[in-house]
């Protein structure tokens, strides 16, 4: 078995999906994605025992373009953030009921195929193919099931499809370009490459642009809060909860290892943009009315302080920031099912309108907190073991980083309390409030446990992406 | 044959139709009529034609003349059809001035 | 040459047809008929030969459009019969003309003789005056006719005088004896106008900027399918037959050559995705589309001598989700008097099937992945870089993104409105074309090389 | 020592934790109370028979590599030895102490089991704390404790301004803990461990460290520690922390949490004793803020609060010693402040608990009749902390003031700290006068209500009279078993013995005679004269801006929070839209150039012909030009 299995299993359980119809379709979809995820552990205990599940085969002869998916330890891990956060959002969206919901809940399996095979993609090409293919579902996931004016949610799913399309227009670019150099796109080949300084610097700012605006790192974030207040919670999920991890991920695998004269060059702008992230997305945060954008801002801040993290171009930069990524992409998907708990009772996402509803719900706010406190990187909590490595690795490059970087864990503390207590806190509501019911409290106690166990033990997740970091470092690393 | 070349010289042949031809194009740009744009094209075209026969005889070649046939036989088809729907458009607008054309228009 | 014979025979019979009122048989026959011409070309395409005295080349290049062609024709024949419903007497006169058109296009692509490729172009062009006033009772379909008619001719016109100008600068029509001694001799000035001059003769044909300004009102007054046939069939001729052109006549073309087509490239694409922003009718929002694709495919000139593969993919990849978009608006704007979008409102809903058909040929034509469209950017951009013109492959992309506002303007209208009436049935032809043609264009996306290899 | 024996130990609280949160509720305030009493004495009992048969060498439990960091790799372990074992001593047993006083203090209570379950959280996260075998492990229970006092401190949720402390509370401490990670980071990239025990050797092996990056470690940590243990400038979150529960700011905000700065300051000593630049700072920090909160303490009405501030004054004399390099002398001071403070705080709590909820000193009066054991507890609790002979505190607190008397020529320092123990004298006096003697000013029904606590709060009332009475015996001048027994600990030579000298007597006399002083006066104002403090609005001068805490609250807000929250407006309101704008307005420009390339397009075949014609002519030009002049 090798990851093409992973990915055939979810391209047919879209299709499976769609034509399940719509009484059975969340069935199958969570079916599905189950037996993804079942696959992904079968992968990496081939991966642990040394066998060969990479899949490398010609695709289009002139130009050369091949199929070829390969997973080292950190494609792994990402794959396996996709296939476990996949059936818990959709688990998570049973308590709803769409509109055609064969349709929504095949696009969702879409995309989390479209985006393993981004997290696998070992050609250029591939994965630009499918870093588009993973844009489509979640521009049709917001613009139908989305929430709010209608009007409003066209302009702003339009503006993010086009803002990100734009970007990475600029990447297609980059890797036509690679390619005339290096003869194919498999990065392989392109790792390889001596390019000259003044390329390596246009071709970093391809990647970046198309990065950027997808992680999304100030100044390219205006699209990101509308679209998660727009989409339908499940969409923000995907969005948040791997989909921005893609950049991230990107950055690790492709930009850095294909021009790393010019990250190394200008490593303090890039370090300096994502703390400017961190501080900027936490005070923004600090003010908002709406909880879902709230959350937008404060993951945009999270995310901020993982991309200075990779772009210390340490070992600990890079290992924390991927830590990070998958500790934030569980609590994200947490925090956001929090807020639908919260819509699905009170019909409204204002902050305001809340308030009173701890002495309603013992489980529902213990849960709440707990995600809360993972979400400020309480020790013992994964987000911790993450934020921890990467404030270190800023350590290392200029204790100012660090510094700065680490008031996330002051403002970061700040506001989520802050939203805590006018949410839960303080006199009753006169609304009725019913405790999480079991499937709710099933999904989140699942986020919570992964949370608290690699908080503490998160040795193998270390042990599973360090040696292909270790690769990735030696790239960056060739020129000198 | 040759002396008249000889005399005349090729090139005056091509600015003759050179300048028949563009009096063909100011006829199109400037004329609203529809039936003197197309004499006006008929002159384009014949201009053209002129130059061929004036080729032909350069190259001491008889393919220009022939191709000449062609395209009077072409600039027939072609006018006979626009002449067709000139005909409708009289028929549903009632004038034959092609500045009215303005219907499809942004 | 058998080909275009069979087809020329094809063309009578549908005549024949009609007078021994085998009408019901006519659709049916003629897409067989076309079907068997595939068949030949492809005979054709594997021995290239020359046919009196060079008047017709068959080439693989010419072959493997001929088979273009001849696909596309069968598409907009089999969409005819619903079309012409109400004018079921004309039906045959339609047919036979597209059949001739197709004749016309083959003879363009595959001439030899510069009087061939004259009494190509002008049997195109008159069919094509004519399909576009079809509608004899519509004032805009008159007025398409005439603008296109009066346009066209004067085109026709410019180009006559460009072959004159290459006659009298060779003293010959025959494009193989051209060809070497535009390569060896030291030529007479003419030579480079009379090129230049049929070389703007095909721009507007193809409606390149600044050449473009009929496209628009031509597609939005003319009867829906002839609209369909200019968009697809017409346009991929005349690119198809300015390359042919450019490379028989003068292989390495000047720099300042290559200057005015990037230009020219580059004015395409901008104007055309500019203006489309602000069209409501879907039909002339297309024209605009139209006209941007065509600047990208003036882009394969700039690497003229190997960039034919990637020429005939973009062709087919375009004119393929062509075909599916505009089956799809024929459905919808069947028995409407306007094509604003206005008449796409939740279509999504009404129709999930033909929504999700238009949606991907608009992402075909948009350049997203896994449809052919984006393999067929891919391509050319590959090309162009590798021949040094970064700069209009950055323009390209900037205006790709452009075009996107637009096609999603269509989509949003899909998905996003509600319908504002019950769907009506979708003839049974309508859905077969669309399928086929978007499945056709996405197979193309996951195998490009089965298109690509053709001219190897 | 086996490891499961500390495993028990430290998971026992954690286990009532547990309990108390799943089964709290069903099982009934009794069995939560015992459940939660329980499971703390059983950790209690262990570190008694660890105390008994403790080795001298420290004993370190590394169960599995936690987080690996390239150069070197943190373990999950847990490091025992007297420092730990001592820690564990007092937070055990005091902790046991109030949750026995919890049962019958919080009977009342609906949330009674979620109390419980804090309250065993806090515990545990306190017993991880103080047996981290590194300084990450030390600050998962340094974290750990914030949020359980983030926790308690809101225990009353309905209640706004509660929650508004609690949040203070825990942003402030992560304040300090910036700093202190920002330490760890520091340590971590100079050594390459953070083990204590290698951390020692390496760092009184390594040579070649430039003292500047230690001195800022050093100091990066003291402002961890100054967070956690209420020092200036973050001290303003422990008299707001009073919101809590009493018992929770008897053991929390007493006698075990805010003295974690003063354990990890000892845990590193080793590292100070490299950076005596920051040693300084810390003598000063604690000296002023020993001073500052004496001198608020001195007119605060609220019972409770008088004793916060006096906690915040008390901790600055430790810190003052630990500046001093004294460490054993500081450690000395927590555990019998450990005693008296919380002696104290759970005395005011049966005060409460008898007037009902009231805490306002001017409110209450002649307690002395009706509550007795209360009465005389906190009266021993109080001349304890006053420094009267013989008894804790007088030895501990004498002992720092030597060490400032005797560490150099410059007296400043312990001049501040006499003053601060007068003031000390004073406030606790007049807490008591103003409590227990003269007539009750209270309403009549709460005079009619009034009577002794019932014997589960009484009993550990009296335990902690009776330790905070001989607890000084740990360490008397001349041979001290406490110094013999950290001596290990430290690297310097154990601080040296007091020659009990004539100085020495001297000091000891100055310092009785100080607190005499303060209690004659204390006496003399609010006995003799009977005056009552004034009402709030009436204060004026100085007594007003002490009583309004040197308006350090408002300046902060003003300083920091006004401005980021005015910050966050901004941000929102104008650079999120003008950055938004900023990628609308590409699109609205393209649309505009669409409206006007309408207008050309305007349908007139002339038009569109004459295009045509220029084009020809330009592109004929073009390349005219192009053939003939270039």
């Amino acid at each position: 078995m090798d990851v093409t299995t992973l990915l055939i299993i979810l391209l047919l359980g879209a299709f499976a999906t769609y034509f399940s119809g719509d009484k059975w379709a969340p069935k199958v979809a969570l079916l599905f994605s189950l037996t993804a995820f079942a696959g992904a552990i079968c992968l990496l205990s081939q991966y642990n025992l040394g066998n060969e599940i990479s899949y490398s085969k010609l695709w289009i002869a002139k130009p050369k373009i091949y199929f070829a998916l390969q997973a080292d330890g950190l494609a792994l891990a990402m794959v396996l953030l996709t296939t476990a956060l996949t059936p818990i959002i959709i688990f998570s969206s049973f308590g709803n009921t769409y509109k055609n919901s064969k349709a929504f809940y095949a696009l969702i399996v879409f995309m989390s195929f479209a985006m393993s095979g981004t997290f696998l993609a070992s050609d250029g090409l591939l994965y630009y193919i499918f870093w588009e293919l993973s844009l489509i579902p979640i521009y049709f996931i917001a613009l139908i099931w989305g929430n709010g004016d209608a009007e409003e949610r066209k302009k702003a799913v339009v503006k993010f499809f086009i803002y990100t399309l734009a970007g990475s227009l600029f990447m297609l670019i980059a890797f036509v370009y690679l390619f005339q150099k290096a003869g194919s796109f498999l990065i392989s080949d392109l790792t390889a490459l001596n390019l000259s300084s003044s390329e390596q610097f246009w071709i970093f700012m391809a990647f970046f642009l198309a990065y950027a605006i997808k992680i999304p790192l100030i100044p390219f974030h205006t699209w990101q809060a509308k679209v998660y207040q727009k989409a339908p919670t499940v969409g923000t999920m995907l969005l948040a909860g791997i989909m921005l991890k893609m950049g991230l991920y990107s950055v690790i695998r492709w930009q850095l290892p294909i021009a790393p004269l010019a990250a190394k060059e200008y490593m303090y702008v890039f370090i300096g943009l994502g703390i400017a992230g961190v501080i900027y997305g936490s005070i923004v945060a600090l003010k908002q009315k709406d909880l879902k954008k709230l959350l937008a801002y404060s993951s945009m801040a999270h995310v901020g302080l993982i991309a200075a993290g990779a772009y210390t171009l340490t070992l600990d930069g890079l290992r924390g920031a991927v830590l990070q990524m998958i500790a934030h992409g569980f609590v994200v998907v947490g925090l956001f099912f929090v807020a639908e708990i919260i819509f699905r009772r009170y019909e409204t996402r204002k902050i305001a309108e809340m308030g009173g509803i701890r002495a309603q719900s013992p489980k529902f706010t213990s849960m709440f907190m707990i995600l809360v406190l993972a979400s400020v990187a309480l020790p013992s909590t994964f987000n911790f073991v993450g934020e921890f490595t990467v404030l270190y690795s800023l350590s290392q490059v200029n204790v100012w980083f660090a510094i700065l970087g680490g008031t996330t864990i002051i403002l970061g503390a700040y506001y989520m309390l802050k939203m805590f207590q006018h949410i839960m806190l303080g006199e009753t509501n006169a609304k009725l409030f019913a405790d999480v019911t079991f499937n709710e409290g099933l999904a989140l106690v699942v986020v919570i446990a992964v949370l608290f166990f690699f908080g503490l033990y998160p040795k193998p997740i270390m042990e599973l992406i360090t040696p292909s970091l270790e690769n990735i470092l030696t790239q960056i690393n060739r020129f000198n | 044959m040759d002396n008249i070349l000889n005399q005349i010289g090729i090139e005056n042949y091509i600015f003759l139709s050179v300048i028949l031809f563009c009096i063909g194009v100011f006829g199109v740009l400037y004329r609203r009529n529809a039936i003197v744009v197309f004499m006006s094209i008929e002159i384009m075209l014949n201009a053209i034609n002129l130059l061929f026969a004036a080729f032909s005889t350069y190259h001491q070649d008889a393919q220009g003349q022939i191709f000449v046939f062609f395209s009077m036989a072409v600039a027939a088809a072609e006018v006979a059809i626009g002449l067709a729907i000139l005909v409708s458009i009289f028929r549903n607008m009632g004038t034959i001035d092609v500045g009215n054309l303005k219907n499809l228009k942004g | 040459m058998n080909t275009l014979i069979a087809i020329t025979g094809l063309g009578i019979l549908c005549l024949l047809f009609e007078i021994l009122n085998f009408r019901k048989a006519i659709i049916p026959v003629t897409i067989i008929g076309l079907l068997a011409v595939l068949g030949l070309t492809y005979l054709g395409y594997n021995a290239p030969t020359s046919y009196y005295n060079n008047m017709i080349v068959v080439s693989k290049f010419s072959s493997v459009f001929t088979g273009l062609f001849t696909v596309l024709t069968v598409f907009l024949i089999a969409l005819s019969h619903d079309f012409y419903e109400d004018h079921q007497t004309k039906i045959s006169d339609f047919i036979a003309i597209k059949i001739f058109m197709l004749a016309g296009a083959v003879a363009m692509v595959s001439f030899g003789n510069l009087a061939m490729f004259f009494l190509g172009i002008e049997v195109l062009s008159i069919s094509l005056y004519i399909l576009a006033a079809s509608n004899r009772l519509n004032v805009k379909s008159n007025e398409a006719g005439m603008k296109y008619f009066l346009m066209g001719s004067f085109a026709s016109g410019i180009i006559l005088f460009g072959i004159c100008f290459i006659y009298g600068a060779m003293g010959s029509f025959d494009v193989a004896e051209i060809t070497e001694w535009s390569r060896s001799a030291e030529l007479p000035v003419w030579f480079p106008i009379g090129i230049s001059l049929v070389t703007i003769g095909m721009f507007f044909k193809i409606a390149a900027v600044p050449f473009h300004f009929w496209a628009p009102d031509v597609y939005e007054g003319s009867p829906t399918l002839t609209t369909t046939t200019m968009s697809t069939l017409v346009k991929v001729v005349a690119i198809a037959t300015l390359y042919k052109l450019l490379t028989a006549m003068n292989a390495d073309l000047s720099d300042a050559y290559i200057n005015i087509i990037i230009v020219i490239s580059i004015a395409s694409m901008t104007v055309g995705n500019i203006m489309a922003l602000k069209q409501n009718n879907v039909k002339r929002m297309l024209a605009f589309s139209g006209i941007s694709h065509a600047g990208f495919m003036l882009m394969t000139l700039l690497s003229i001598s190997n960039s034919a593969s990637s020429l005939v993919y973009y062709t087919t990849a375009y004119s393929l989700s062509g075909i599916a978009a505009f089956a799809v608006i024929l459905y919808v704007c069947k028995n409407k008097d306007n094509e604003d979008i206005s008449n796409f409102n939740g279509l999504g809903k009404n129709n999930p099937l033909m929504a999700a058909i238009l949606a991907a040929s608009l992402l075909s034509m948009a350049g997203i992945p896994i449809f052919a469209g984006f393999f067929a950017k891919l391509f050319l951009f590959n090309q162009v870089i590798e021949a040094g013109y970064l700069v209009v492959v950055i323009a390209a992309v900037i205006n790709s993104i452009i075009s996107v506002g637009y096609y999603f303007k269509l989509i949003l209208a899909m998905y996003n409105k509600e319908p504002n009436e019950e769907a009506a049935k979708t003839p049974f032809v309508f859905y077969a074309v669309a399928v086929v043609a978007i499945l056709l264009n996405i197979a193309l996306g996951l195998f490009p090389s089965v298109v690509l290899d053709l001219l190897g | 020592m086996d490891t499961n024996l500390v495993l028990v130990l430290l998971l026992a609280p954690f286990l009532g934790f547990l309990f108390n949160v799943f089964l709290g509720k069903k099982a009934g305030k009794n069995v939560v109370g015992i459940v939660g009493t329980l499971s703390v004495a059983v950790s209690f009992v262990i570190t008694l028979y660890l105390f008994a048969n403790a080795s001298q060498e420290p004993v370190v439990i590394n169960l599995f590599d936690w987080i690996s960091i390239q150069r070197f790799d943190i373990s999950f372990g847990f490091l025992i030895d007297q420092l730990s074992i001592l820690w564990l001593l007092f937070v055990t047993g005091i902790g046991s102490l109030i949750h026995l006083y919890s049962i019958s203090y919080m009977h009342d209570d609906e949330k009674m089991h979620s109390f419980f379950a804090y309250l065993n959280l806090f515990i545990f996260f306190m017993i991880a704390l103080v047996i981290g075998s590194n300084l990450l492990m030390m600050f998962i229970g340094w974290e750990g404790v914030g949020l359980c006092s983030y926790l308690l401190i809101g225990f009353w949720y309905k209640n706004q301004n509660f929650n508004d402390a609690a949040k203070k509370a825990f942003i402030m401490n992560r304040i300090g803990d910036l700093g202190f990670l920002i330490g760890i980071f520091i340590v971590g990239s100079l050594f390459n461990t953070l083990d204590f025990t290698s951390l020692r050797t390496t760092i009184e092996s390594a040579k070649d460290v430039s003292d500047l990056w230690i001195a800022i470690a050093a100091l990066a940590l003291f402002i961890g520690a100054t967070g956690k243990s209420a020092q200036l400038p973050l001290y303003t979150w422990l008299p707001d922390a009073m919101a809590g529960p009493t018992p929770v700011s008897a053991l929390i905000h007493a006698a075990t949490m805010v003295t974690a700065g003063i354990f990890m300051l000892t845990r590193l000593n080793f590292l100070f004793d490299m950076a005596p630049s920051v040693q300084n700072i810390i003598a000063i920090v604690g000296a002023c803020t020993a001073l500052v909160a004496a001198t608020i303490a001195l007119v605060q009405n609220d019972i409770k609060k008088v004793l916060a501030y006096s906690t915040v004054s008390q901790l600055g004399l430790m810190f003052l010693a630990l500046g001093l390099g004294a460490y054993e002398v500081a450690v000395f001071h927590v555990i019998t402040h450990a005693f008296f403070k919380a002696c104290l705080f759970l005395g005011s709590g049966s005060v409460i608990h008898g007037l009902h909820g009231e805490q306002d000193m001017r409110k209450m009066g002649g307690l002395k009749k009706a509550m007795p054991i209360t009465f005389i507890t906190m009266l021993i609790a109080s001349l304890a902390i006053a420094g009267i002979f013989p008894l804790a505190g007088f030895w501990s607190k004498d002992e720092i003031l030597m060490t400032a008397f005797n560490h150099s020529n410059n007296k400043a320092l312990w001049v501040v700290g006499s003053i601060a123990s007068i003031m000390t004298a004073f406030y606790m006096f007049r807490l008591i006068y103003l409590t227990f003697f003269n007539s009750f000013r209270g309403t009549e029904e709460q005079k009619h209500h009034l009577h002794e606590s019932p014997s589960l709060i009484t009993v550990p009332l009296i335990i902690l009279a009776i330790l905070s009475f001989v607890g000084g015996a740990i360490s008397l001048p001349g041979h001290s078993w406490l110094n013999d027994y950290l001596a290990p600990l430290f690297t310097k030579v154990a601080h040296e013995e007091h020659t009990l000298g004539s100085t020495e007597y001297m000091l000891m006399a100055i310092a009785t005679i100080g607190a005499l002083i303060g209690i004659g006066i204390a006496y003399k104002k609010y006995l003799k004269d009977n005056t009552i403090p004034s009402e709030d609005a009436e204060i004026t001068g100085l007594s007003k801006v002490l009583y309004n805490k040197y308006y350090v609250d408002e300046i902060y807000d003003s300083v920091f929070v006004k401005p980021i929250n005015l910050l966050s407006d901004l941000f929102r309101e104008h650079v999120e839209k003008s950055l938004s704008a900023l990628v609308f307005g590409l699109g609205k420009v393209t649309n505009e150039i669409a409206i006007q390339g309408k207008k050309a397009h305007n349908g007139s075949v002339g038009f569109y012909l004459f295009a045509f014609v220029i084009g020809v002519i330009v592109i004929l030009t073009y390349l005219f030009l192009q053939q003939f002049f270039i």
